[in-house]
Order: structure tokens, then C-alpha cells, then sequence
């Protein structure tokens, strides 16, 4: 089971995880962080493929991903 | 005399614009007036503040290390300039986003919550104008009719934000009182 | 049951733990981890200096955790030629904005490619000076606005979009040169096979590399981040076409004569 | 005109479209980008020309070919893009092409950062580029008297067929400050027609050939006795300041320039109130500086005070105008950091009090 | 019987009756010669302005029978935008060695080019910096001995020479672009028609235009000028392919990725 | 080692080598290509690196990626290409990356000329690039000083982490003369290892990073005051000249330097025998310069007399140095007109004969 | 018919016109000109085809060609 | 004691390199000395000379503009520099390019055929050995013997070349009766 970890306070609240998720799963709070923005959260973790999407999106490498167990990545990243 | 000021805020907030504002106003009124940005590193999302000067003789420095008023729309401003402003000056702090008391006791204190008039007059972008109305009421360094005539002047091709901003610009003006204006001109000045 | 938990995707370690200064939805801060994991997966890192432009990634000095120096606007592959050759165990990058590569540093670039210096360049083509506030850069696409071109880049007097990629494949001197993207995660990952790529050919003393990477400039071209990962779709891409343009075995890809 | 509130840059850019100038190349440097943004705009609107060069060597080496070609043309740029122009003012000067250079001065060396400075002054002033050669060097320090500068600028570079530095610290170009364009300017020097200009040779007049390349000794060493001439005309009939308070009695004399004199002189202002005689002397060229001028000044005063944004540049001058006869003291920040009144107020009782430490060259 | 005696070959009007500084055999004369005979033609001479560079043609100013200016080394082009944007109306043309069009001024001409200013280049390579005395050239052939190269160009660590009309041909901005030769009289009567074309096209306010043409350079290549006649068309031609390489007219030429 | 004839370009290039520098790129110009003609063919035979950069613009930034490398290393070029590097002069300075520049002068402005010259004197010394920072500048009088100040100079950048030009007119680059390298030289400053230097991280010391961006005021101030101490070490320290005849009487001192006081050395000689008591004073660091021992050798002097290849740019510092207390003559040749030794032996006359005229600054 | 004029003074004595010349009636005098060159003559001037190849080859303009009557010729230049 | 002296020729000529030889030579009789060219303008063709100064004691100006001895390998070299040699000198005039007499009287003129002894000795291209030798006979600035020694030592790996320097050297040196020398050295010399 892939698990995304979003590090509130590395996030500059720019979305783009938001849209690049192709499970649609994470969303924008309406708090803010201490850098003063809506950050990033992992809405439904357990709909998550583990495709890794998110974490490359980001420009600030706030999310990270553990697995528990062995995956199969479809691309060398 | 010399009204000599710092208006300061987030990046978005208007605080370059309010300063703007004011110098034309002043412009507008017959007096010296300089208008001074901080350009800081190009950073984005940093705080902005400008430092305005108006003078009934030529500005000497545009660069005020203690102004006699300061605008502190949010919290950074008011920590950063609180301590700076001359005893006997004024410091309209916007309480909507300063969440603590200002400590100073030597001076006047005014408070205005401009982003929750603004929200509150439906119009939450009209909160710069709100701090604006509010400035000048708390420390008349320019005329009312003169702001009120700058924003007829800048927004002449959209009636429709006319009418907001002056809303917002009123309502700043009336939220303090609009009534402290000499005391501030009055402080004794060196070089006025 | 044993913790079988794994991390897969990370801080690279040759990236400092800082917050960068670049703007909300930057792709500068993509750029900068690809980079960086390429360094760590590379083992490299250790024996890394890279060079900082003058652009918006200035600072990157501060964000890469190696050795590295700041160069004056444009002379990053001049300072990279001086480290690669006084040392040239090391492996050198340069990280430069399309300002800083394709307008004062053009004679820089083409002629540190056509030495054939063992140096990696991370070319970052937002199509604007972001630094400064927005200019015009010679990337700009035609029609863009921008703070020096208010009307929208004017071709007849401006010119057309240069494209560096294609002119440095036309050099002799052997070389890797590649355009990647990053506006979207499969460009991205894309994109890092050709940073790998590219430093592989350094570290095994192979030949100069470039890797152009199209990145957006979400404050400057006054766009919400996502929307700016879809102009590069739409605008930049169709005129900056990515992928390989030339690989040190190639054949000469100059153009030949019409008639 | 009306009085407008702009931005310094905006005014330079403004001043030099009243001057008749309708070219531009230059290239974005912080803090002087509003110059060529508002330019962008304004030099099509004008039927101008706006073009923003690849680089400041190749901008003012497009300055170089339009002024040969006789037409009116600027750049600007700050700090270490001038540096990147050395080479092309030494050309410049030594083609004996009119041209103006504005230099927004930003805190250095090296990338440094982008704050207010007066550290370019040695550059400009003394010995930027190669050769024995001066360009004229003129300071404002308002947003109005830039534009007035500015135009003024154009005039002196036609007529002396010289380069012109306009050099204003980052304030100038950055604050906001009610402008006036006068509407019917005339030049401030006679200007004749650029017969020497490179237009196409119709053979009514020389082949015109703009160029600074002279192979033989004796001929070079002529071209350079003219250009010492020249530039001794200008030392006697461009010396241009300002001085505040030089009648009255006073105890020191600040000397500073562009809107560190604006500080100096609100200081000044409020240490009479309290009783303490300072005066100002403004230079406004600092090339030719106003040695004269300030050695006379200076006889009143018991210590003259150098006021810079900069470790002391000016100071060097000061030296030489005073050449002794007066003791010299300094104070200056750097790194974009501004001089306050109130610490320039300090530093004047400082001097009167003994507290200050000369400055000299040992 | 009328004296129908025609002159059809003697000393074009646009060039001046003063004997150049050239070497003997140095075909910087040919060049001179045919560019002056392209303005006679064209008609245009008394609206012309040229740029003389730093090199052995430094004195160009004193040779052509027009208003002329000379530029810093390697600036000629900028110099030429300067003119020609300060007065459209004349016809300006830069003449630049390989060391100032290819070295030092890489970037003002590709900027030029790009921008697609007006004007016309001559470009003279001889592969050598003629001027100062024989130092190596960015189009100093593989092997050549220059001043300093002592033992021949070694391409592994001074890279391959430069073929500038193969790199500006990439350029989307429309212009025309060739290479001609004048060791051989058919190579200069073909590059004299390059010229015409290259200066046609500024007339008619078409384009940026360049023509490269290969020089010889008796004096530094230690070689007696028949014989370096000889070693342009052996050694150079080969390398520096003659022809069109793009008129405004063309299509897009910059190379598409490999893969 | 015994002694070899060279030109002065090959013995630079040579004691480079000797100093232990293995790195040169530079970019061709008259009168100095025989330094990169010399190295192109000695560097490879000692392992070392020559790279004939494509401007001096490059050149002048490899040298930056060099020093940053920890690595001795140097450049030359003579008066246009020298303007052409003052951006990255200052940004050496900025980055306090130790570096040595070689500058054969010619005559300016502009492309001017090839011949001996030495107008890049207040460049060098004053404001050639951007921002409060000082090179240290060294001129040799013959090719062995060449050769020796050279290898000093290398030591001195490293010492204080600083650039270094040494400034040689034309003629010291192209005459040839007897010179001898010192097998065993020790470097004249103790020399630290460079851990500053940008080798690559293996966390054994801080990270280097080579930079001089410091966006924060207070920050880049603090920059300035420590370069400011620095250079202030500098002068203190490093100030280099030598007299002649200064135990002696004299009424006038010479004040020259480069071949020119040689050329002066043989007018004083000339000068002594039939009578008349001149002396020398020769500045062998520029900057520093040596403001004190020019005073003190002033004293016994009645008058001054500075000679140049210039149109008179030493004669600032010599104001500065005196202050008014000699008067101040200037003899100077420029285009590539050199001194002779009559012509200054005349003007020695006339200066003692009232037919000389003061420079001042007016 | 063509005639070749060769200006001695002009003349660099690069030969290149000699070895260009198809009909090789061209040649160097042994005589110094006013520059110090030998200098080129025309030998055969009847022999001469009007190629004006010579002329355009002459990197110093030396050589100059004039026809008695109409010529066709083969390229322009 | 010095020995300054102009050796001027066209380029090929070789008025450098018998400078050089010259300088060489008295180095290494433990003299000081200096060699300068004229380094003009890059333009071919055109004449080349260099000034030597050869002397006891360091070398002041290298830049001599007044010298004791001009050595003229053709006429242009005698127009230029025969005004300017010091009363008392010598002028070695190659009669061989140079088809005029010298006009001066207050010195020493020594007239030497080099390129004809050098055709005559079947070696054209030694002529500048046959002059370097009749300079030195003529002036005695440096000793044949060091002369002698470094052509030996140049041409170290040519021994042909040795030879037929050699007889060139001499041949000039003993066309001048290699006597004067002393006379020169001994003209009253300022600062030597
Ligand atoms: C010599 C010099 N010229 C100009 C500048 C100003 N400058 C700083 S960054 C920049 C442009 C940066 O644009 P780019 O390279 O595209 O980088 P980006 O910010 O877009 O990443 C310029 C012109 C400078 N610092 N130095
Ligand atoms: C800034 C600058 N750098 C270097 C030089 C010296 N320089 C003069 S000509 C020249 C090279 C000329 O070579 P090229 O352009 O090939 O012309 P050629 O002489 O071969 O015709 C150089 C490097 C200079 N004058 N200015
Ligand atoms: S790993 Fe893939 S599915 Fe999971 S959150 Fe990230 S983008 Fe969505
Ligand atoms: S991509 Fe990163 S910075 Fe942007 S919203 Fe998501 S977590 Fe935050
Ligand atoms: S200005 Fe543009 S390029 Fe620079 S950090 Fe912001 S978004 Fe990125
Ligand atoms: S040096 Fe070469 S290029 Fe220059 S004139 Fe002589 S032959 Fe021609
Ligand atoms: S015209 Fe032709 S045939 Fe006649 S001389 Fe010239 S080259 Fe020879
Ligand atoms: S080509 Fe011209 S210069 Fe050469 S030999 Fe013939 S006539 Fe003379
Ligand atoms: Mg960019
Ligand atoms: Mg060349």
C-alpha cells in the first residue's frame, strides 16, 4: 500500500498535485500553512495507485511516498 | 510641514497602490510630495511597503527612518515599523489581519478591520480602499474630496468600480471617526 | 510481521532542506530535484560544483548541496570551462535561464559546446526574463506579452523565437543535446532520462551535454500555475519540439546547402 | 505641462522622447527595468524606436552605430552592465560620438545586490575604459531634476561630440515625485548639423568616417592632444552644483551628491534648528567636478564632511579640490544600505566634536 | 571608323584609388573589389554606410568610397543595427573576419540575424586571425598550424571549426544566408552573384542577409598566394560546403530531433 | 638557472609557469600575443592547460571558474580587451577569488592604437569596474621585474584572496632583456590551503560557495566593511617602490614608472653629470600607492615632476600624495609617443628654469 | 579585341593573375615597381580571349580590360 | 661604458635577428643589454628595426633615440635613421640596397656589400651574417668570437649551416678590416 505524506509546511499551495493525480485524490485545505498558503492533503489515501504523479509534480518536493512491500513502477524515475 | 509616512503589507495588498494614492492627492493639494518604494530582492510573495512624503516645501530626504504615521495592514508591517514611528504619530493597524494589541503607548493608536468591511460591503478586493479612507481620517494628511476625486479620475472608464471603491473608501473614512487629522500635523517637526 | 515500508520517492540528498524562493508552481523547483536525484543516483554529488546563473535561479547556490559558484549574467559555461579545466575530475553543471543562456551568454554557450568541454548544461527555457520582471527574452514566443513587449513579441522587429537546441546540434564537436518538459509528470520523467543521460556523458569524459528543459513562469505570465503547464502545451511545445538532437555518435547534423 | 507624479526611470524615459530622442537599445537590469518598459511603450506611440538589446556590449555598440549615423540615442543599465560597457564608452569617446548612458546605480561589487548605491562614481568619473578620456558625469537627485538632467545631457553630448553619463543612485530611479516637462525646450548649447555624421556620402561634404583607430603615433598623439582640449573646455564651462546654506556662517561643509544631498540637507535642516552651522555643497557634474567651487566653499568651514553610498569614492575628489587646506571626513554606507538624517546629523556633531577620525591617503 | 573602345572590366567607383594594406595575394582584395562593384551596380553607394571590424580589413573604412564607421572587435553587427534602425533608408553592411564575426562576436551576430535586421554581412573567413599574426580561428581547420595552435588545431581540446552559415540557417527569421569562395575566378563570379543577391534583398528591405566567403591568407599560412588558393579549395571547401544555404523564400530549416 | 634573453611577454608567461601556475586563457591582442603564443606551446610541455578563449569576456570568467576551483591561474590582454573584463574584475574582487590579470598597454582610446601606452593607469588602480573593491596593481620597469613581480603577484592574489593586475606598457612586453628565473623561490606571503575553494563537498568542511550576491543590506554591508579591511591591509602592507639619488640632494623628483623611469633614470644621470640634482621616486605597486614615501621624498624637493605615457593619470594619486604642499609638473607623450631621455632631462630644466607650468585641478 | 591593361604600380606581384590567366600570356617582370614588387605584364596581348578571368582575379584591381566593339560574355560579374 | 646602436632593414632582412645575435652575444660577455623592436602596425612588407643596448652597468632607457651606431640594410633604413646617430658614431651602410652615399661628416661611415659578398659566396640568403659580421668589425660592440660561438651554438643541429654562417660572418667582418672597433666605444658618453 503506497502512502503520500504532503509536508504541509514545504507546500506553496500551487495545485498542481491537485490536478496531476489521476485518482483525483488530493485536495487544497482552507487553513493556511506558516508560509501563509492553502496547502495540499492527501483527501483518500487509500485510493491511491502509488503512481508517483504527485510527488514529481511538485516543485517544492514536499510530497513523499512510502510503500509497504514491493511495486511494480511502470516508469524509471 | 511635513506629513512623512510608511504604508506597508503583503504583496497583494494594495500598499504601493494606497501610497500612490496619497502622494497624488497631496500632489493634487499644491504640495511637495515623493513617493518611495522598497524594492527589495525580486522575490515573490514578500512584503511591500512605501514611504510618502508630503511637504508644503521642497521634500528634502525621501528616505523617512522614523515617519510620523504608519499603515501596518498586516502583521509583519506592524512588527517590522511599530517601533520606528515618531512618538506622537499615528499607527492604523487593519485588526482583520494583525491579531495583536500594538504595544506602543506614546502615540495614537487607531484600528480599523478593513478586509471585514470590505467583505462586508461585498466587495472583499475594495479593502485597500478601505485602509485608505481609514488612513486619511485617522490622520488627514491629505483632503478627502481630493482622494475621493482620484478615485473619479482612475477608474473614470468603469462607473461601476467608482461606486465600490468610494463605498469602501467612505466607509474606512467613517470606521475611524475622520477626525484626527491636526493633532497628527501638529507634532513638532524639525525640518517643516 | 517485519516493517516492510520502503521509501520510494523522497528529498533527494543533494538538495538542501531549505524553501526556495521561487514562486507557487514555479517548474524551476522540478528542475532543480530532477537534477539533484540525477547527482545523488550518479554518486557524483560529492564531486559536483555547478554554477549558478544570474536569473531567478541565482540562488540555486543555496539549494544544490554540493560546491558551487555564481557566475556573472551569461558566462556560466566560461566560469564552467574554468572549473572543468583547472580540475577535470569534476563534474560540472551549469544551470542557466533562456536571458542568461540565449541573450548574453550566446557566444558563451556556442563556444563552450564547440570546445567540447565535459560540462552539463541544464538549459531552463521559460520563455521571460523572470528574474528581472518579466522581459522579453529571445525565447519569447511571437505575439507573448511582456514587460518590454507590451503589444506582444513583434517578429518583424524582434525576431523569431531562437531555438538553442537545434543550433547547437549543428556544431561539429561531438555533443548530447536534448530538449526535455516538465508541465506534465510523464515530460518530467522523460526529461530526468535525459538529465541522466547527460551527465552520464561527463562522467564517463565523453563529450559537452545540454539538456533544454521547457519550464513555465507562472508570476510573469500572469497565469495560475496549471494554466501555465498548459501553454507550454499548447504554445512552446509545438515550436520548441522535445526530444534528442544529437548524441556524440550521431552524424554531422549541420544543414546543407539549398542549391 | 502639468506636473505628473512618475517614477524617476519613467521620467528619464519621458525626458529623453521631449529631447528628441527616438532611440533606444538596452537591456533589463534591476533597478532600472522601468526605463526600458516604459519605452517599449512609448517609443512606437512616438514613432521611436525601442530595441532591447541581446546583451549591454551589444547595447552600446547600437549606441555607438546610431550616434555615428547622427541621430540621438541612450541606454541604460545599471552597475555591472556599465562595467560591460566599458570598452564601447572608451570607443565613444575616442570617435568622439554623442551619446547617453544613464547608470542606475545598485550596491556591488560583483552581482552584489540590488539596492541603492553610489559606488560607480571612480568608474564614471575617472577611468572606466581604456585610454585618457572623460565622459561628462552628471548627478541628480530628484525625480525632476532627472528629466531636466537628461535633456541636458543630449544637448552636451551633441555639442562636445562626447559621451555623457547620467548617474543616479537607485532612489532616484526608483521613487515617485511630481515631474514637469517644460513644452518648448531650446537646447542648452548652440547645436550645429551633424555634417560629420555617417548618412551616405552624396559628396556634398567629406566621406564621413566615424572611427577611433589611429595607426600612427604622432597622429594618435594629436587626436589626443584635441580630446585633452576638449575635455579642458568642459572642465571650465560644465561644472555645474548646487550649494545650501553657503552664505551664512557655518562649521562644516557636507559635500554629497544625487539623494544622499536630500538627506544631508534635511539633516542640515534640523541641526540648525538646534543651533549647528553645516552647509551643503552639492555637486550636480561630477565630471567636471566643481574643484574650484568647493575650495572656496570650504573656507568657511572648519571640516568638510563626504557623505556617499559608497566606502568613499567622492572623497577622492574632495582631496583634490581642498589639496589639504581643510580636514576631510567621511560617511558612507554600502550594500544598499541608505545614509539616515538623523545619522548624518550625528555624524556632523561627530566632526564638530572631535569624535570623527579624518580621512587621508597614506 | 568611331573609337569604340569599351571598358569592361576596371576600378569600381565605390571603392577608393588608394592602395590597401593587404598582403600580396591576400584575396581580402578580391572581396573589397566585388563588394564596391555590387553597390556600383545596385546603385546605392551614396546611401551606404559600411562597418569596418577589427582585423586585417580594420582599414575597410579608408577603402570604400562611402561613409563609413568602424566598429569594436566582434560588435560590427550591433554597430549595423544601430545604423540601420537609426536610418532605414540606408543601405549598411558589415565586412568582419572569422576571428570577429565567429569568436568574439558570436552572439552580435546570431542577435542580428535573429532580430532580422536589415543588413548585410560580409563574412570573410580565412581560418586564421590574419591580423594579429596567425593565431587559431574558431574556423581554423583540424590539424592547422596556427601561432596558437603550434602543433595543429586539436579538435579534442579547441573543438571543431565553426561553419556559421550552417548555424544561422537554423534561425527561423527569415534571411538569406550563403557561402562563396574567390580562389578560383568561377568562385568569384558565383560569389559576386551572392553579393548582389545578399544586398538586393536589403534594398528591397526584404532580410537579414550574409554571405561567408572563404579567403586565403598567404601571409600566416606560410604559403605563396597560389597555393593558398590551392589549400582553400583541398582543405576548406570540403569542410565549409559552398552554396545557398537559405533565402527568406524557404522553408524552416533547423534540424528536428534525432528521436 | 642562468640567465636567458627573452621578451618581456615570454618571461610573464614563463614565470607563470614557474609560479606554479598551470592554467592561462586568454584571447589574442597586440602587444601582448606573445604571452598566449609562449603558453600555447608551454603549458602542454609541463602538463598544463592553455585555452585560447573566444573574448575577453570569456576569458576573464574562466579565470573566475578557475580561481574558484582553488587553482592559480591568469589571463592577459592589453587596454580594449582589458575594459571588456572589468565586470568580471569586479566580480573576482566580490567573490575574493585570487587571480592574476596581465595588462601590456597601448594606446587608447578607443581601438586607438598598438604602441606603448600607459593610460589604463586610473582603471586599474580607481574604477575600472563596478562597486567599491580595489585590485592590487604591480608595473614592472624590465623584463626581469616582469618576470619577478609576476610570481609575486600570484602570491598576493592567493594571499588576499584578491585579482592582481600587472600593468606593463608596451614596451616592457616587447623588449628583450637578460632574465633569470629563481630555481627555489618561496612564496613571498604564507599561503593557507584553499579550502574556500569550490572541489567538490565530501563534508569534511563547509560547502564552498563561490559567490557575491548578497541580497540582504546588512549583509553585503558587512561584505564591503570586510573587503574595505582588507584593502586597507593592502595598503598598509604592500606598498613597493624604489628611489634613486633619494640619499642625495635634489630639487626635483621625478615621479615615474615602467620603462618610463628608466627612460627618466638615464635623463637624471644625464642631468647629475652636467650638474643638476634630480632624483626618482618609482612606484612599483600603483595600488597601493606609496602615498608617504612620495611625501617624504617630496621634501627635499622644490618641485614635482610626474612623467607619463598619458595624458597625466599618475598625477591624481601624486596630488593626493602631497596635498598641495610641491607644486606638480607633468611631462607626458601619448598615441605611442614615448619618453626620451632628453625630453625629460628638458623638461627637468625647465621646471627649475620657471618655464614649466603646474598641473592643479582646477 | 580585348585589351588587358596591367597598372604597374598596383600590381602586389601576387602572380595569382599569371596562373589564372587560360591562355598563360601573362607574366612577371623582373623589374622592382615604385612599391618594390616584380611586377606582372600582359606577354601576348593578340592571344588574349577577353575572359577577363585575370580581372578578377587581381586581389589589388590592377588589371583593367577594355574591347574595341561588342563582346559576349559568358558570366556575369 | 654602452654600446647603443639601430640595426634597420626591410622585414625580410633579418634586422631583428641580428639585434638579437648581438644582445645575445654581449650577454654573454657579461654585459647588460636590451633588444626592441619597432613593433608598428601589422601590415606587411613594410621596414623593421630594433634598438640594442649593450653596456656596463643596468640598462636605463631601452628606447634610444640618439644612437651611437645605426647599421642601414637598405635605403629606407638610411633616410629614416642617419640624422639621428650621435656625432662620433658609426653608420654601416649595405651598399649592396643602398645606392646613395651617406651625407653625414661628423662620424663614421663604413660601407659593406652583404647582399653581393653573400651571392659571391654562393650563400644569398647569409647576407645578413655578412653584415652582422661587418658590424661588429666596424663597431666592435660585441666580440666575433661570441658572435662566433653563437652561431655555432644556433645552428647546433645543422652543421652545413655552421659553415656557410660562418664564412658569411666572416667574410663581412674582415671587409671591414674589423679594426674600429675601439674608436666607438670610446665616444664620451653621458651616462655610461
Ligand atoms: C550584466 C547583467 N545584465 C543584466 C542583469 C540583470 N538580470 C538579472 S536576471 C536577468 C534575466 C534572467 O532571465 P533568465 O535568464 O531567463 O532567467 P529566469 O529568471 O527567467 O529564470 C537579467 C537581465 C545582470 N544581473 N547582469
Ligand atoms: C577587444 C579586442 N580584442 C582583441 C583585439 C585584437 N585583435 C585585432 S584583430 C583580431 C583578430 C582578427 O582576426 P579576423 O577577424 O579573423 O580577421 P583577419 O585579420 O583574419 O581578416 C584580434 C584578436 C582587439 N583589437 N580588440
Ligand atoms: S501517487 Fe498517484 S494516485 Fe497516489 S496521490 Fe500521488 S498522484 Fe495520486
Ligand atoms: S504540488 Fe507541492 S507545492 Fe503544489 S500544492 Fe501540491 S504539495 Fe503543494
Ligand atoms: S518569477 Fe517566474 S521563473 Fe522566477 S520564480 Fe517566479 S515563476 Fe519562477
Ligand atoms: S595577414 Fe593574411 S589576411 Fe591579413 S592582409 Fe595579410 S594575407 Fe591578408
Ligand atoms: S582576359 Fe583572360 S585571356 Fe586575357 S589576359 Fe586576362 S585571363 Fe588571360
Ligand atoms: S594578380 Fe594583380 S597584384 Fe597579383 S600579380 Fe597579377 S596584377 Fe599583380
Ligand atoms: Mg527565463
Ligand atoms: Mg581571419
Amino acid at each position: 500500500m503506497p502512502r503520500i505524506v504532503i509536508e504541509r509546511d514545504r507546500c506553496k499551495g500551487c495545485e498542481l498535485c491537485v490536478k496531476a493525480c489521476p485518482q483525483q485524490i488530493l485536495g487544497m485545505t482552507k487553513e493556511l500553512n506558516s508560509k501563509g498558503y492553502f496547502f495540499a492533503f492527501v483527501a483518500e489515501q487509500k485510493r491511491c495507485i502509488g503512481c508517483r504523479v504527485c510527488c514529481i509534480t511538485c516543485p517544492d518536493v514536499a510530497i513523499s511516498m512510502c510503500v509497504n512491500g514491493t511495486m511494480i513502477h511502470y516508469f524509471r524515475y | 510641514m511635513q506629513h512623512d509616512m510608511i504604508i506597508a503589507g503583503f504583496g497583494g495588498q494594495g500598499a504601493l497602490l494606497i501610497g500612490k494614492m496619497l502622494a497624488y492627492a497631496g500632489m493634487h493639494q499644491g504640495k511637495e510630495v515623493s513617493w518611495l518604494p522598497s524594492y527589495g530582492p525580486e522575490m515573490r510573495g514578500g512584503t511591500a511597503n512605501c514611504t510618502v512624503v508630503i511637504s508644503d516645501r521642497p521634500v528634502g530626504s525621501p528616505v523617512i527612518k522614523t515617519p510620523r504615521a504608519l499603515l501596518a495592514l498586516n502583521l509583519p508591517s506592524l512588527d517590522k515599523f511599530e517601533d520606528l514611528v515618531r512618538p506622537g504619530g499615528v499607527i492604523l493597524v487593519n485588526t482583520s489581519l494583525v491579531n495583536r494589541e500594538a504595544h506602543r503607548t506614546d502615540l495614537k493608536i487607531v484600528k480599523v478591520a478593513a478586509n471585514d468591511i470590505a467583505n462586508d460591503l461585498g466587495n472583499p478586493r475594495g479593502a485597500n480602499m478601505v485602509a485608505l479612507g481609514a488612513f486619511v481620517g485617522a490622520t488627514g494628511v491629505v483632503d478627502l474630496c481630493e482622494v475621493e476625486a482620484l478615485v473619479r479620475e482612475t477608474f473614470a472608464r468603469k462607473p461601476a468600480l467608482v461606486e465600490a471603491n468610494l463605498t469602501a473608501l467612505f466607509a474606512g473614512f467613517a470606521a475611524v471617526g475622520g477626525a484626527m487629522a491636526d493633532d497628527v500635523a501638529a507634532t513638532p517637526v524639525g525640518n517643516s | 510481521m517485519p516493517d516492510r515500508t520502503q521509501a520510494v520517492f523522497g528529498y533527494p540528498s543533494a538538495l538542501r532542506d531549505v524553501t526556495t524562493h521561487y514562486c507557487p508552481g514555479c517548474t524551476h523547483g522540478v528542475i532543480h530535484r530532477m537534477v539533484a536525484e540525477v547527482l545523488d543516483e550518479l554518486g557524483v554529488r560529492s564531486r559536483t560544483v555547478g554554477v549558478a546563473p544570474v536569473g531567478c535561479a541565482v540562488l540555486a547556490y543555496d539549494y544544490f548541496n554540493a560546491d558551487m559558484q555564481q557566475a556573472s549574467h551569461g558566462r556560466a559555461p566560461a566560469v564552467a570551462t574554468g572549473i572543468k579545466r583547472a580540475r577535470p575530475d569534476l563534474v560540472v553543471f551549469t544551470y542557466q535561464g533562456d536571458g542568461d543562456l540565449a541573450s548574453i551568454g550566446m557566444s558563451e554557450i556556442l563556444h563552450c559546446a564547440n570546445r567540447g568541454e565535459k560540462v552539463t548544461v541544464v538549459f531552463v527555457n521559460n520563455a521571460i526574463y523572470g528574474m528581472t520582471g518579466g522581459q522579453m527574452a529571445p525565447t519569447t514566443m511571437p505575439g507573448q506579452v511582456t514587460t518590454t513587449s507590451p503589444l506582444g513579441r513583434d517578429v518583424r522587429l524582434a525576431g523569431e523565437p531562437i531555438r538553442m537546441a537545434e543550433m547547437l546540434c549543428t556544431l561539429r564537436t561531438p555533443a548530447f543535446v536534448a530538449r526535455g518538459a516538465v508541465h506534465r509528470p510523464l515530460h518530467a520523467v522523460r526529461t530526468k532520462d535525459l538529465l541522466r543521460r547527460a551527465f552520464t556523458y561527463q562522467v564517463e569524459d565523453r563529450c559537452f551535454s545540454m539538456v533544454e528543459i521547457l519550464s513555465t513562469c507562472p508570476t510573469n505570465w500572469g497565469l495560475p500555475p496549471q494554466e501555465a503547464c498548459d501553454w507550454v502545451e499548447q504554445t512552446m511545445v509545438p515550436y520548441f519540439p522535445l526530444g534528442i538532437f544529437k548524441t556524440p555518435d550521431g552524424s554531422d547534423r549541420a544543414p546543407r546547402p539549398v542549391w | 505641462m502639468a506636473k505628473k507624479l512618475m517614477k524617476g526611470c519613467e521620467a528619464i524615459g519621458e525626458a529623453a522622447i521631449r529631447a528628441g530622442c527616438r532611440l533606444f537599445f538596452g537591456y533589463p537590469i534591476t533597478p532600472q527595468n522601468e526605463i526600458p518598459e516604459y519605452l517599449s511603450q512609448r517609443m512606437p506611440q512616438v514613432g521611436g524606436t525601442f530595441v532591447q538589446a541581446e546583451s549591454e556590449v551589444a547595447a552600446s555598440n547600437m549606441i555607438y552605430g546610431a550616434a555615428g549615423a547622427g541621430e540621438r540615442v541612450f541606454t541604460s543599465s545599471s552597475s555591472p552592465g556599465i562595467s560591460l560597457m566599458q570598452e564601447a564608452v572608451s570607443y565613444l569617446a575616442g570617435a568622439e560620438l554623442p551619446a547617453v548612458i544613464v547608470n542606475i546605480m545598485r550596491a556591488g561589487p560583483g552581482l552584489g545586490g540590488i539596492l541603492p548605491s553610489q559606488a560607480d562614481y571612480l568608474q564614471a568619473t575617472k577611468g572606466g575604459g581604456h585610454g585618457d578620456f572623460n565622459a561628462i558625469v552628471l548627478a541628480p537627485w530628484s525625480v525632476q531634476e532627472a528629466a531636466d538632467l537628461v535633456a541636458d545631457a543630449f544637448d552636451l553630448a551633441d555639442f562636445y561630440r562626447n559621451p555623457v553619463y547620467v548617474l543616479g543612485d537607485g532612489l532616484v530611479g526608483q521613487m515617485m515625485e511630481p515631474v514637469e516637462f517644460r513644452d518648448e525646450r531650446q537646447p542648452i548649447r548652440p547645436l550645429e548639423p551633424k555634417t560629420w555624421a555617417s548618412t551616405g556620402w552624396k559628396k556634398d561634404r567629406p566621406r564621413a568616417v566615424i572611427n577611433s583607430l589611429y595607426l600612427d603615433a604622432d597622429t594618435l598623439e594629436r587626436h589626443n592632444v584635441d580630446l585633452q582640449a576638449k575635455f579642458a573646455t568642459i572642465r571650465r564651462d560644465e561644472v555645474r552644483w548646487q550649494g545650501y546654506h553657503l552664505d551664512g556662517d557655518y562649521d562644516v561643509l557636507i559635500i554629497a551628491y544625487g539623494t544622499v544631498a536630500r538627506v544631508c540637507l534635511t539633516a542640515v535642516e534640523e541641526l540648525r534648528e538646534k543651533g549647528i552651522n553645516a552647509a551643503i555643497l552639492r555637486p550636480i557634474s561630477l565630471y567636471p567636478f566643481p574643484y574650484q567651487a568647493l575650495r572656496e566653499a570650504a573656507q568657511k568651514a572648519s571640516a568638510v564632511l563626504v557623505v556617499e553610498l559608497s566606502a568613499g569614492q567622492m572623497v577622492q575628489d574632495v582631496h583634490l579640490a581642498l589639496q589639504g587646506s581643510r580636514p576631510v571626513h567621511f560617511l558612507g554606507r554600502t550594500g544598499g544600505n541608505l545614509v539616515s538624517p538623523e545619522e548624518a546629523a550625528a555624524k556632523v556633531a561627530d566632526v564638530l566634536e572631535g569624535r570623527s577620525v579624518e580621512v587621508r591617503h597614506a
